[in-house]
């Protein structure tokens, strides 16, 4: 072959540099709930984190394996009722709880998966919405789920050990104590066979399986994997974050907020679910109270607060509109850029 | 009343229902054959244009609000086009859905500042009282309804048998690039499918709001276009007509039959269960094209 | 040669795809009006680059002219859309086939056409396709998708002859043709050029066969063009082989 | 059972709805053989690969690899069977560097489940290095180092070629189907690919079946070649016979000695 | 500066719930800038803050975070949002209210010491209307044989009742039917067949929510259902549920906990001193409507919780001193004509261990523009609703308390 073109050294590097923005990241969630306080820790760390969790597993599923799923709310709506019932009616441990929690959600997501032996792409993201509707209709229907009354269940005093998880701080650390593992294992994954036998089988399903990767084996542990992640960060909404397992919130519109997650954050990136995670669950609320400070500011109290509310809507689309069109690899691509470029310019005042 | 009379009532009611399904599916359809996307703003662009009519019919008369209205769909179409579609050629369609999410989001907010979030009737003077056969009740609104649904959705089945831009729309969702280089004005091509598409979504909203309404709401009568673009095939416009038939008469007569004995709310069920059970013996839709892979 | 516009000239093109490979150097060369011009050079010397220049499908793919003049008849391209420059008469063979899978053969044919109205035209040439690939009337209703390699080839040149082109980029238009078909390929090539006076821009592999239909070849390396001129020097001087060594 | 051949095929038949792309096709390949493969377009060349390689299957017939009938067999087990192929239309994995694209291939010569790999245990780092530097290896056999870390989208066609063959290589494969594996290469690699797959079958005994339309590489490196037509057999033997065989004349080279000419000019 | 109570406030202004929301958030603000123009609560002015949520519950989390330790009393209109924040609730000591809502068993206010459904609870609503049923066939005896269709949204809502009309019908021995929709329970047509055409119901009764309780005036008068026999619950009793059938809805009779109209002197004191003054916080026609009514009604709730609060405990109000002062308001007759509000409100009062829900309920017909009360003060079966509570709050203290 012909010499190769002018390319910009790039892969080492920003390997490097995407140790350094994880470091980062973590040293921000570390950092937030001692800085920042109560509000940072529940309106901020805890929606990213525990949406982040599920938007990670789902990233495996969609990202890596590029089976589109919408059902992933149904499945920490499996992780939610599970978690709270095994924890408060059979007085499971809380470890074994959130176990269940996965555990059962990832039973419900290999079922889920079982069509893909046939179905891909959009035949595949309605299949997994029906799934998403029998789930929710079958939590609220089934005397055992407990929530045909009321919708939601609730749980006793969250011990792990002899120790209570009572304060926001308490709960936070459990959030991290569970999903920093996760994370790593997913992070493992991803770079393992298992992870290169999912992108193989998303860009060509054939070709690998002539390569001797048993396709809908792999598809089938992807959504087992999703479902797990999706059931524990269910689960960790009731222990950690609202208190009850609710039906309410686990609609088709949380499926697709996580998929914007995904999508937004960066297809088949790690760190790029909590990025999503955060965008899409923490704009809404960032340009709401701006709207707000900035309609105070400018008609002091006069603007119609109804204006403030629906104009959130157009800007959130809008912001969603540009960014996709503006970062095709997601908010992980933009972060290592911009670390690259921090990068390169001090080398570059180091050198002149 | 005797079982096979209600059968038959439920059958008719649910055709009739089925047909309107089918309608809201149509948009789907189309924006799907124009770029295989899946648009999450059908239902959006079904509430938008159903309060256009609503809000200029009092100013221009039920006609000329239709006009009106097809007009301003027309507009979106082009923004769409120019703004999303164009900067977002070549990617992957999950970023196009999403991308078609922020479209939802911004119609959403536009249409609520604009005409407020009161629901509001669309009464088109139809006959009210029901029609008798042989002790069988047909509501002569459904009829018109369902007649001016199959007739849309006629008129555009022609029109993609009959004029090659149907074929260049197959063409642009294969492979745009490819289409491009075939000289496929792919600018103007969008923006027809996206117009026609926000045509049907004023037939659909017309109808749909005159039978519960027009209101936020309505954007959740799209998710029933769901079941039933998998059932018929999601390329497929004689599919989501079959399909729609299909859904309607057997939400009917399930809710009729089933739902007594099981005790619940099985319509919903009962569309999703026929979608897997077809997607389990034919992957690809009733009359869906299988995706063509050779190695 | 001041009097003449060339048809199709490049001049000093760069080309970058994702702002950082560095895919053509300053390329510059001519084709005629009714020439037939051969691109030659080793893997990823940057032939399919050039055509795909020419006729804009570039900016779908990420790249981008970034120096340099392309005119068409003495006009300047660089802004036209591929649709424009198809209206114009140029038709691009793209390497890899890019068949509209989902769609049956003749569909495929009938999209070569898209931008043409002369019903009876497109009928005529429509059979001529036929008539020069028997095996493409014989599966005309078979998507493309599910054709053979070979028979997808076909396909792709078909569909680009339906466009009735006055310049035609062809990459690699034998590959994968069993020798029958692709001789046959050539033979169009030079009847159609001198039939009809349509002007090919190609990129070659079988020297043989290109060499043989060419009046004119370049030789692009890493980018660059090492040499210009006539088949027969080129043959002579050895100047190819040594371009393909990568010498 | 000393000479069990790598691959039988018995009576293969193949029908798409009216299409017969293979009828009654049968041949058997030797130990270490070169088997060429020839034939019009659409003759079902790249059929009969795909059912031997477990990607169609067969209306009718058998396929023993190494003695075992394959051809109702899921496709991921003929893999571990040391059965590697390359696709006409090349089939690498897009957003995968070239390196893991070979590491692709290796899939099932590592162990490493669900739960390891995510933990990550040494003992899976220990083979995940191992198994790098087999890739490695496999990509310096074809020169191909320089590229290693390179994304295989932006990669000139032909070098996505010798990458595929890099990835079958790297599967350590008995037998190896190879289906074009030098079109769109010019003279010189084309020489050069010719080589190395002479190189595969003498080092390590691999057995070879490869489709291709260059003639004159076909015979210079077939051991025996066989020519389809219309999904039949027409010819087998000898290279050279089967180069002359009036049959494969007619329908491979049409009456135009011209093409002749052509093919030969490598 | 003056003395100021801030209040901040939950509401959807957007999205399918916000159309009787919007009108229910506004009376309240209307009814506490009344208060402001008089003067204050005990001189303390309202000030409130409103933050958007959207009818969804993680906003509302993070809401609450955003003004934690200002709130003085949570009003979400919304039962996920209101259970979700329980949690929170009793670490601050801050009650959460919602009027006529889920958890109906939240009237036990031991079990449940942050949660108020103050008026009439599901089952209350149930049973009243049930009880209303018999008053217009003449008589409980007359109930006997009567076939009724319960029409609902297939949700934990919609079922609510479902426990007390079993009883009910064992009791007075008439016939029900449920007839269950997938929510959101836009498509009713085949129900309507089954109610009107085989089942022949008696009564039909439809226990919906927002848009599908619009759904059913075209339907029952496709099949020809008799609409003065189609009665509906509370939460399908406002103009947002029913002006888009227009002329349909005419002679519907719904349910309802409040008085309708301005033709109070509460609603007509803000109109004038409120609106006239240009400090209307909704489009003046909505005022008087029931969602904006049910607003004032929380408004004089809240106002009157303020009121003990600064009274007993003084200024600066909290979540706590507010929460105490909820456990005393006692909305009586005397009280309410002081307010202006008789006729409007009705007699509410709630202690600790009573946080209301065992009361009745009016009925109002639509005539085409506006709602007319036509019923007296209807009752609900007490001993059924407070077997239900207990039962039900029962379940609740073992889901919760088992590893206390
Ligand atoms: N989409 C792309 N993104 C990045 N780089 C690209 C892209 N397409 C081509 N290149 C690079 O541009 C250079 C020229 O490639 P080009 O495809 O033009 O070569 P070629 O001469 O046609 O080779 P071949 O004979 O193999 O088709 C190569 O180095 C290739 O890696
Ligand atoms: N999956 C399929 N569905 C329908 N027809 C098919 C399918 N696969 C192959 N065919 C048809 O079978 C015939 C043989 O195809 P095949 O790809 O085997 O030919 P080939 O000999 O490899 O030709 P080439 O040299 O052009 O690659 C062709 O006519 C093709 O159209
Ligand atoms: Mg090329
Ligand atoms: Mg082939």
């Amino acid at each position: 072959m012909s010499a190769p073109a002018i390319v910009l050294p790039e892969t080492a590097t920003s390997r490097r540099l995407r140790l350094a923005a994880i470091v980062a990241a973590a040293a921000l969630f570390l950092a937030l709930p001692l800085a920042g306080g109560e509000y940072w820790i529940k309106g901020v760390a805890m929606p990213a984190l525990i949406y982040g969790l599920a938007a990670l597993g789902l990233n495996l599923l969609v990202g890596c394996a590029g089976q589109i799923s919408m059902g992933q709310a149904a499945f920490m709506a499996v992780g939610a009722f599970v978690g709270a019932i095994s924890y408060g009616r059979y007085g499971l441990p809380l470890p074994l709880a959130l176990l269940a929690a996965g555990g059962a959600s990832a039973l419900v997501g290999v079922v889920v998966g079982l069509p893909t032996r046939r179905i891909r792409g959009l035949y595949l993201m309605v299949a997994t919405l029906a799934a998403q509707v029998v789930v929710l209709w079958a939590i609220q229907r089934v005397p055992w789920f407990g929530a045909e009354a009321h919708g939601t269940i609730g749980i006793p005093r969250i011990m792990l050990g002899p120790w209570e998880i009572r304060s926001t701080l308490d709960k936070y650390l459990l959030v991290l104590a569970v999903a920093v593992p996760l994370t790593l294992f997913a992070r493992n994954l991803v770079a393992s066979r298992i992870g290169r036998a999912w992108i193989a089988i998303r860009e060509r399903e054939v070709a690998a399986e002539v390569l001797g990767v048993p396709a809908f084996r792999y598809k089938l542990f992807a959504f087992a994997v999703a479902a797990f992640y999706g059931g524990v960060a269910g689960a960790l909404v009731v222990f950690a974050w609202t208190g009850i397992a609710s039906v309410e919130e686990y609609q088709l519109e949380l499926s697709i907020k996580l998929l914007g997650m995904i999508i937004v954050g960066g297809l088949g990136s790690v760190l790029g679910s909590y990025l999503g995670a955060a965008f899409i669950a923490l704009l809404p609320v960032a340009i709401s109270v701006s709207l707000t400070w900035g309609a105070a500011f400018v008609g002091g109290g006069a603007v119609n607060s109804a204006l403030i509310s629906n104009a959130e809507h157009v800007v959130f689309g809008l912001l969603l509109l540009v960014f996709l069109i503006a970062e095709p690899r997601g908010l992980a691509r933009l972060v290592t850029r911009a670390a690259n470029r921090l990068r390169s310019t001090s080398i570059s005042r180091r050198q002149s | 009343m005797n079982d096979l009379v209600y059968a038959v009532e439920l059958t008719i009611t649910g055709l009739l229902i089925g047909v309107m399904y089918a309608m809201v599916a149509l948009g789907f359809v189309l924006i799907y054959k124009a770029s295989a996307v899946f648009n999450f703003a059908q239902g959006a662009m079904t509430l938008f244009a159903a309060l256009m009519v609503v809000g200029l019919r009092p100013v221009f008369g039920l006609a000329g609000a239709l006009a009106a209205a097809l007009a301003g769909m027309a507009v979106i179409a082009v923004a769409v086009e120019r703004f999303v579609l164009r900067p977002l050629v070549g990617r992957s369609a999950l970023a196009i859905f999403m991308a078609t999410v922020a479209v939802a989001s911004i119609l959403e907010g536009v249409a609520q500042i604009v005409w407020g979030n009161q629901p509001r009737g669309l009464k088109l003077d139809l006959p009210a009282a029901p029609l008798q056969f042989h002790g069988v009740y047909v509501s002569p609104a459904d009829l018109m309804g369902a007649g001016v649904a199959g007739l849309s959705v006629l008129l555009i089945a022609l029109f993609f048998r009959w004029t090659r831009v149907g074929l260049g729309l197959r063409a642009l969702a294969s492979d745009p690039i490819a289409a491009q280089a075939m000289g496929v004005p792919t600018h103007r091509v969008w923006a027809a499918a996206w117009t026609l598409a926000g045509a049907v979504a004023i037939v659909a909203g017309v109808l749909w709001g005159s039978r519960i309404g027009v209101h936020f709401g309505m954007t959740q009568i799209t998710l029933k276009a769901l079941p039933i673009l998998i059932i018929g095939g999601i390329e497929s416009i004689p599919g989501v007509i079959l399909a729609g038939l299909l859904v309607g008469a057997a939400e009917a007569l399930g809710e009729g039959f089933l739902g007594p004995i099981v005790g619940g709310g099985v319509q919903e069920m009962i569309a999703y269960l026929a979608a897997l059970l077809v997607l389990l013996l034919r992957p690809h839709g009733l009359l869906g094209e299988k995706s063509v892979e050779r190695i | 040669m001041a009097a003449t516009v060339p048809l199709l000239e490049l001049e000093g093109v760069e080309v970058v795809y994702d702002g950082s490979v560095l895919a053509l150097k300053g390329v510059s060369l001519v084709v005629p009006e009714g020439g037939v011009v051969a691109l030659l050079g080793a893997n990823g010397a940057g032939k399919s680059t050039t055509l795909k220049a020419v006729s804009r499908v570039l900016a779908a793919e990420g790249g981008s002219v970034r120096r340099g003049r392309i005119r068409f008849r003495g006009e300047a391209i660089d802004t036209r859309t591929t649709a424009e420059l198809v209206r114009r008469g140029i038709v691009h063979v793209l390497e890899g086939r890019r068949l509209f899978r989902q769609l049956d053969v003749e569909e495929n044919l009938r999209m070569g056409a898209y931008s043409r109205s002369d019903r009876a035209g497109i009928r005529s040439d429509l059979e001529e396709v036929y008539a020069l690939f028997p095996r493409l009337r014989e599966r005309r209703k078979q998507k493309t998708g599910y054709l053979s390699g070979g028979e997808q080839q076909m396909a792709a040149i078909g569909r680009g002859l339906m466009g009735r082109p006055a310049l035609m980029l062809l990459d690699e238009p034998t590959m994968g043709l069993a020798p029958a078909i692709a001789s046959e390929v050539f033979a169009v090539v030079r009847r159609l050029n001198t039939e009809r006076g349509v002007a090919f821009l190609l990129s070659e592999q079988n020297l043989g066969l290109a060499l043989r239909v060419a009046g004119h070849a370049y030789v692009l390396e890493s980018g660059s063009v090492s040499f210009a001129g006539e088949p027969a020097a080129l043959a002579g001087a050895g100047r190819a082989e040594a371009a393909y060594f990568g010498a | 059972m000393a000479a069990v051949d790598p691959l039988v095929v018995e009576g293969l038949s193949l029908r798409f709805g009216a299409v017969e792309a293979l009828r009654g096709v049968g041949f058997r390949v030797g130990q270490g053989e070169i088997f060429g493969i020839i034939g019009p377009n659409g003759a079902g060349k790249t059929s009969l690969l795909n059912v031997v390689s477990g990607t169609y299957r067969a209306s009718a017939g058998r396929v023993h690899h190494f003695g075992v009938e394959g051809s109702r067999q899921p496709r991921h087990r003929l893999a571990g069977r040391g059965i590697a192929r390359t696709f006409q239309n090349v089939a690498l994995f897009g957003d995968l560097t070239v390196l893991e694209n070979i590491l692709v291939g290796r899939h099932q010569k590592m162990g490493a489940g669900l739960l390891s790999c995510g933990f990550a245990w040494p003992f899976v780092r220990a083979e995940a290095r191992r198994h790098r530097e087999a890739a490695r290896a496999a990509l310096a056999f074809l020169d191909l180092e320089g590229v290693a870390d390179a994304h295989v989208e932006a990669l000139p066609y032909g070098v996505k070629k010798k990458v595929e063959l890099a990835r079958a290589i790297a599967m350590e494969p008995k037998l190896l189907l190879l289906d074009e594996p030098l079109a769109g290469m010019n003279a010189a690699e084309k020489q050069d690919i010719a080589a190395s797959i002479r190189r595969i079958r003498d080092r390590f005994g691999t057995t070879v079946v490869m489709i291709e339309h260059d003639i004159g590489l076909v015979v210079a490196l077939s051991d025996r070649v066989m020519a389809l037509d219309h999904g039949e057999k027409i010819a087998e033997g000898a290279p050279a016979d089967v180069r002359r065989d009036p049959e494969v004349v007619r329908a491979y080279f049409g009456d135009g000695g011209d093409a002749l000419d052509i093919a030969g000019h490598a | 500066a003056d003395p100021e109570i801030h209040h901040p406030m939950l509401v959807t202004r957007t999205g399918p719930f916000a159309t009787g929301a919007t009108g229910v958030s506004s009376g309240q603000q209307d009814y506490f800038a009344l208060l402001n123009a008089k003067g204050g609560i005990e001189g303390a002015k309202i000030r409130w803050s409103e933050c958007e949520f959207a009818y969804a519950t993680p906003r509302a989390l993070e809401c609450y975070e955003r003004f934690r330790g200002e709130w003085k009393i949570v009003y979400p209109n919304s039962t996920p949002a209101v259970v979700a924040l329980g949690e929170r609730l009793a670490a601050d000591k801050v009650a959460g209210i919602n009027p006529a809502g889920n958890r109906a068993d939240s009237t036990d206010g031991e079990t449940f010491p942050y949660l108020y459904p103050v008026v009439a609870n599901f089952w209350a609503q149930a049973s009243s209307t049930i009880r209303y049923l018999a008053q217009r066939e003449g008589g409980e005896d007359k109930l006997k044989g009567k076939k009724i269709a319960f029409i609902h949204l297939d949700n934990a809502y919609g079922r609510g009742a479902i426990p007390v009309l079993e009883v009910l019908s064992k009791r007075f021995g008439f016939e029900w039917k449920s007839f269950p929709l997938p929510p959101p329970g836009l498509e009713q047509s085949a129900a309507w067949v089954d109610i009107a055409r085989r089942y022949r119901a008696d009564w039909a009764v439809q226990w919906n929510y927002g848009q599908s309780c619009t759904v059913p005036f075209t339907e029952i008068q496709k099949v020809g259902f008799p609409i003065d026999k189609f009665i509906g619950t509370l939460w399908c009793g406002s103009e947002e549920d029913i002006v888009a059938a227009g002329d349909l809805a005419k002679n519907y009779v719904s349910a309802n906990y409040h008085g309708v109209g301005r033709d109070f002197p509460v609603i007509k004191e803000i109109l004038a001193k409120v609106h006239d003054a240009g400090k209307g916080n909704i489009e003046r026609e909505r005022v008087g409507t029931v969602a904006y009514n049910r607003g004032v009604l929380t408004g004089i709730l809240i106002a009157e919780a303020f009121g003990h609060a600064i009274r007993d405990q003084g200024l600066p109000l909290t979540g706590e001193k507010v929460l105490n002062g909820l456990n005393k308001v006692k909305l009586t007759k005397e009280r309410l004509k002081e307010l202006g509000a008789e006729g409007l409100v009705p007699e509410i009062s709630l202690t600790p261990q009573y946080h209301g829900g065992v009361d009745g309920q009016v009925f109002q017909r639509w005539d085409g523009k506006t709602w007319t009360t036509i019923s007296g003060w209807i009752p609900p079966y007490e001993d059924v609703v407070w077997d239900e509570v207990k039962r039900s709050a029962a379940a609740y203290r073992a889901e919760v308390k088992a590893k206390q």
